[in-house]
């Protein structure tokens, strides 16, 4: 049951991590009370929801998020998002979410090989879910990509169980919302630039909301899913 | 040999230093020093650390003004920027180590101009750089500028510090010494600015971050040396980058520096522990001891010699007080960073070494710092390069010729680089890399910090003054395109060597240039740094004086457009031909690198900026300033969203001085219909001419109704991306 | 005592890094080299005399964090 | 055949993601490892029969293209 005031949502911050100022303040942009949490404590400081922020915990060194997934307060991570609570991972956080086993598949450095920054387009697959409730199926998404490590992988077995159990949640697509080579960065299977655990209560995804919350930054679009993680909460 | 050995005069010349320098050293000491002294002697003393062929000239810059809190002589230079705000900035060099190992070279660079700026308590909000190359088919360059470009990015990356312009050139003047100057803007409280002082004898200091290796000893000393196979033999081991510490580092230290623990700062950059502590002291007019044993180090049996004049990466030295030392040891620990008391500030102006318990070595801080010797170098009057008779001009194919021009390295689009850099982590970047100039607001507020990089290295060959004295004005054009008004510069003079009057007058020409133009623009040049020997075997580079300028936007309304819309009508603010002299049509399309290049012609250039950057503010306008490639490559470059135009230019006027001459201060201004009449009222007084509208698939341009040229906007931009292509694959 | 952890991607994960080294190599006129499997080869400097302890203790290390069993396969060797 | 080239750090050159992953396993517990190095790992399928031909082959690949000699040292084994 939600207290009264506004919604308190956890940042994690991890030695490395650098987009947790930025998360911090896209969710008090879009109502939130965004509540820093340091890797090495043991809980969430009564915190609803928790977003794991984008950056290089670690480096990034050995594997993005490898290292970053046995700091202590990850359990309690663990323990709220098996408790069915909301769990946002962006980017490095989704890379963390991968190594913890809670989401399916892995990264594997892009196609390019090459550090990637730029706009990508996103069509959204599902909007069913508390944590997507602000989009619409079919809808088209630009939002910043960052990241070398986002190809994401799984054996076919696997891919074949994400696609069947509706997990994607964002596909790279072309500015008018169809699949395409040329519109997937990074090589990703299936062009997954998302996906949410059986529950719905789990969400990684590559590109990087919490920098497009306002226009003047070059646009809303990250807003809607942050208010979805905030209103969940 | 060992560290406490006498010193001789070999040993003197091998370290770099003349053999005068050595007599002034003894004289100095009264004694002689030993083989430790020699190299602290040789560091503090070496042209990168001491700027002893181009301080008297640097006097020249106009440091001061109303808003500027510290100029040159600090790890960086400070600007009040208002509301209790500061911007502190600086651009360095990393040349010679980015030949030998053009990724660790690069990110290493990225890395010191970073601790430049964080040292001093701003957070760093940008990173730019501007990097020169030979010819694309010259050896190893392929190979250079993709590991620059990774080295650059994987640093600024993984630190989280955006990485939002600037320049790539190209020219076989550097085929043997490419060229990597890094530049970092940062902001800080008006009242937590931090300098690298050691004052308050008693007071402890404490060394923090990564352990010492034998990284780079004798570094200072080869960024002073010309650079040819001898410099490969005597190579130390090489620099290795770790931007997880850094990243760490700045958050540790901001940490401290709000929790009010640090009384003086600075980075471990050139000369390591050597420079860090003599300049603390020297600026504190203090003195310090030190153990030795103490600082941590990274491998076994290190000696005082390397201990002091190791270049390992990411290390800052701390004065705190006394009762403040346990507090900021418990701070560093939860940011899990070394880090170690090591010393004492003391009255005295000495720097005083203990080494296992015995005196290592005892030297006043003056002789280092302060008589660090001073030259006037004899120097050459360049001769500005003149007029050329050039080939008869009318009835051109102007398309092939732009084509030409598009396809050349100098006109490639830039974004298979800055894809490869985070642009918008911090989540304040307004204005992206493909325009002008970057436009970041301070996190927070409605405050916009813009900053371009600017050298016309081709123009400062033919005429160093005016060549220098462009770059400063381009750099205001470009803060104007996105309605900034310039704060301050900070430069990198790239230049070959000081001992050949040649080159000592193109730097000196070039420092003029630069001077006599901030003055007029009323812009203070607050902190820079000199790149002398940047020659292979007798071969100088272009002289490449790079200008770095901030601007300010008091609150940001509307977000700049650097690309016109369907429909909008296009507007050319100033003359309507440019000129030749010095212009890239003449170097790639003609072959020519002929002059004569203009002198900038302040009064107009001031009132045409102050025009756009009111409009841009508002929101009324989308504007592009004129520089390389003139008219046409900037319609291009306008085009670039995918909109092409029809243009057409008065009567009367030369295709080519219209199309591709430079240097005349001028904007491409595209404005909507409706916003015209507030536009033209802007610019009153100001030549103005309306050329035609933005629309269409091809970029034309008509005058007297013949068509000079009629080009697929899709191709010209295929033709501008497809140069440095190959940089985006695997 | 040196151990040696060599973590490779498996067999059915495509090493986009292997497969650009190739292309080089084949420009570059090594044509002989048919394919190319980048992995990461880690050298430990771990306190212990009981190989077979030590060995087992790095095991656990690698199915802990030094490797992703989805992707990779690890092998541990002593020396 | 199968060639395994092993890249390596010079040993006085500085490896942070080395050094990093030490302080990640001390944190887990294995206190007992003192050093990591992190080097690259490459197999790779050769055409040709003869040994010695191969070997001499791949080490000029190796000074060429898959080591920098500058900060690193390479050592080829055909198992
Ligand atoms: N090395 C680089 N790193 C980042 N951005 C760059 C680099 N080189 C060029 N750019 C960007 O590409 C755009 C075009 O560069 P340039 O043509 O030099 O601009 P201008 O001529 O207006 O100074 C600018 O936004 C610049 O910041
Ligand atoms: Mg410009």
């Amino acid at each position: 049951m939600r207290q009264r005031g506004r919604p308190r949502v956890a940042v994690v911050i991890f030695p490395g991590s650098n987009c947790d100022r930025d998360a911090l303040a896209a969710v008090e942009a879009v109502g939130g009370e965004a509540v820093p949490v340091w890797h090495a404590g043991h809980d969430l400081a009564g915190c609803s929801a928790v977003i794991l922020p984008g950056g290089f915990s670690y480096g990034d060194y050995l594997r993005a998020g490898a290292m970053a997934v046995h700091s202590p307060v990850m359990a309690a991570v663990r323990r709220h998002a098996e408790q069915g609570k909301p769990v946002l991972g962006i980017c490095n956080g989704f890379q963390m979410l991968l190594e913890m086993g809670l989401l399916p598949g892995a990264m594997l450095m892009n196609r390019t090989l090459r550090f990637i920054c730029r706009d990508v387009h996103l069509r959204v697959e599902r909007d069913d879910l508390p944590l997507l409730a602000h989009l619409r199926r079919g809808q088209v998404l630009r939002l910043p990509i960052a990241h070398k490590e986002g190809n994401w992988f799984a054996s076919p077995g696997v891919v074949k169980k994400v696609e069947n159990a509706g997990a994607v949640a964002l596909r790279y697509c072309t500015p008018s919302g169809e699949l395409d080579v040329a519109a997937n960065p990074n090589g990703a299977l299936n062009a997954i630039a998302g996906l949410v655990n059986g529950a719905g209560n789990v969400l990684g995804l590559m590109p990087h909301p919490e920098r497009r919350v306002r226009s003047l930054l070059g646009g809303e679009d990250g807003a809607a899913i942050l208010r979805g993680v905030v209103e969940a909460a | 040999m060992k560290w406490d050995a006498p010193a001789t005069v070999q040993l003197a010349v091998e370290h770099g230093l003349s053999r005068e320098e050595y007599q002034v050293i003894l004289a100095q000491l009264g004694r002689t020093p030993n083989l430790t002294e020699l190299g602290i002697f040789a560091a503090l003393w070496s042209e990168h650390c001491s700027y002893k062929s181009s301080r008297v000239h640097l006097r020249r810059f106009p440091t001061s003004g109303p808003h500027v809190v510290q100029g040159p002589g600090e790890n960086a230079g400070v600007v009040e920027i208002g509301a209790g705000w500061v911007t502190i900035f600086k651009m360095e060099s990393h040349n010679h180590p980015s030949f030998i190992e053009p990724y660790q070279g690069a990110a290493t660079g990225v890395g010191g101009i970073l601790r430049d700026i964080f040292t001093m308590g701003a957070r760093p909000i940008m990173l730019l750089d501007s990097l020169r190359f030979g010819a694309l088919d010259a050896p190893r360059m392929t190979y250079l500028v993709d590991g620059v470009v990774r080295g650059i990015g994987d640093y600024g990356n993984c630190v989280g510090v955006p990485t939002v312009g600037g320049e790539i050139d190209f020219h076989p003047s550097y085929n043997g010494n490419i060229l990597v100057n890094a530049m970092c803007v940062g902001v800080a409280r008006a009242d937590t600015v931090f300098y690298g002082r050691a004052s308050g004898p008693g007071n402890r200091i404490i060394y923090l971050g990564s352990k010492t290796g034998r990284d780079g000893i004798h570094g200072a000393t080869m960024a002073s040396g010309v650079f040819d196979e001898a410099a490969a033999e005597k190579r130390p081991t090489v620099q290795v980058g770790d931007p997880f510490t850094e990243k760490v580092l700045i958050e540790c230290c901001l940490e401290l520096m709000t929790g009010g623990l640090v009384v003086g700062i600075q980075d471990m950059g050139a000369a390591g522990l050597t420079s860090s502590t003599f300049e603390m002291a020297s600026r504190a007019g203090c003195g310090l001891t030190l153990d030795l044993s103490r600082v941590p180090a990274r491998e076994k049996g290190m000696t005082p010699y390397e201990l002091m004049l190791s270049e390992s990466q990411e290390r800052m030295v701390l004065v705190t007080e006394p009762d403040k030392v346990a507090a900021v040891l418990e701070v560093c620990g939860r940011w899990g960073l070394d880090a170690v008391e090591v010393g004492t500030v003391t009255a005295e102006p000495e720097v005083v070494a203990t080494f296992e318990g015995r005196e290592a070595f005892r030297l006043p801080v003056a002789s280092l710092v302060d008589d660090a010797p001073r030259y006037e170098r004899p120097w050459l009057k360049p001769v500005a390069a003149a007029a050329e008779t050039l080939p008869n001009l009318h009835s051109r194919d102007w398309g092939t010729d732009l084509r030409a021009m598009l396809s050349s390295p100098p006109f490639a689009s830039a974004r298979p680089v800055f894809e490869q850099f985070d642009q918008s982590v911090g989540a304040s970047t307004v204005v992206e890399p493909g325009a002008d100039a970057a436009l970041v607001l301070v996190p927070g507020t409605s405050i916009g910090i813009a900053a371009t990089t600017d050298c016309n290295a081709l123009a400062c060959g033919l005429d160093p003054e005016n060549g220098a004295a462009q770059a400063v004005a381009e750099a205001v054009r470009n803060l104007a395109c996105v309605g900034a008004e310039p704060v301050g510069v900070t430069d990198c003079l790239n230049f070959g060597s000081p001992e050949n009057p040649r080159v000592m007058g193109q730097f000196v020409a070039a420092v003029e240039g630069i001077a006599e133009t901030c003055r007029a623009f009323e812009v203070p040049v607050v902190s820079g740094n000199v790149s002398f020997y940047n020659e292979t075997s007798g071969n100088a580079i272009l002289p490449t004086p790079t200008v770095g300028m901030v601007g300010v936007v008091p609150e940001v309304r509307h977000r700049p457009r650097s690309t016109w819309s369907e429909g909008e009508v296009v507007y050319l603010l100033g003359p309507a031909e440019g000129e030749l002299g010095g212009s890239r049509f003449l170097q790639i399309v003609l072959g020519l690198e002929a002059g004569p290049v203009p002198p900038v012609s302040y009064e107009s250039e001031r009132r045409a900026s102050a025009a756009v950057r009111g409009l841009v503010r508002k929101g009324l306008v989308a504007a592009k300033d004129i520089s390389d490639g003139g008219l046409a490559v900037a319609a291009v470059e306008m085009s670039s969203g995918g909109v092409g135009c029809e243009l057409a230019f008065p009567d009367g006027v030369s295709p080519a001085r219209a199309l591709f001459g430079e240097w005349q201060g001028a904007f491409l201004l595209a404005v909507a219909a409706g916003d015209e009449p507030e536009v033209v009222k802007a610019c009153a007084g100001l030549p103005l001419i309306r050329l035609g509208v933005a629309g269409g698939e091809n970029v034309t341009v008509m005058v007297e109704g013949k068509m000079l040229l009629d080009e697929p906007v899709g191709e010209l931009q295929r033709l501008r991306e497809r140069v440095l292509g190959w940089l985006s694959e695997a | 005592m040196q151990v040696e952890v060599r973590v490779k991607l498996k067999q059915q994960v495509l090493d986009p890094q292997g497969e650009a080294i190739r292309r080089v190599l084949a420009g570059l006129g090594y044509a002989e080299v048919k394919q190319v499997r980048v992995g990461k080869l880690m050298l430990l400097e771990v306190a212990g005399k009981e190989e077979k302890a030590v060995r087992a203790r790095v095991e656990e290390a690698c199915r802990e964090v030094l490797s992703n069993p989805i992707i990779e396969e690890f092998e541990v060797r002593i020396p």
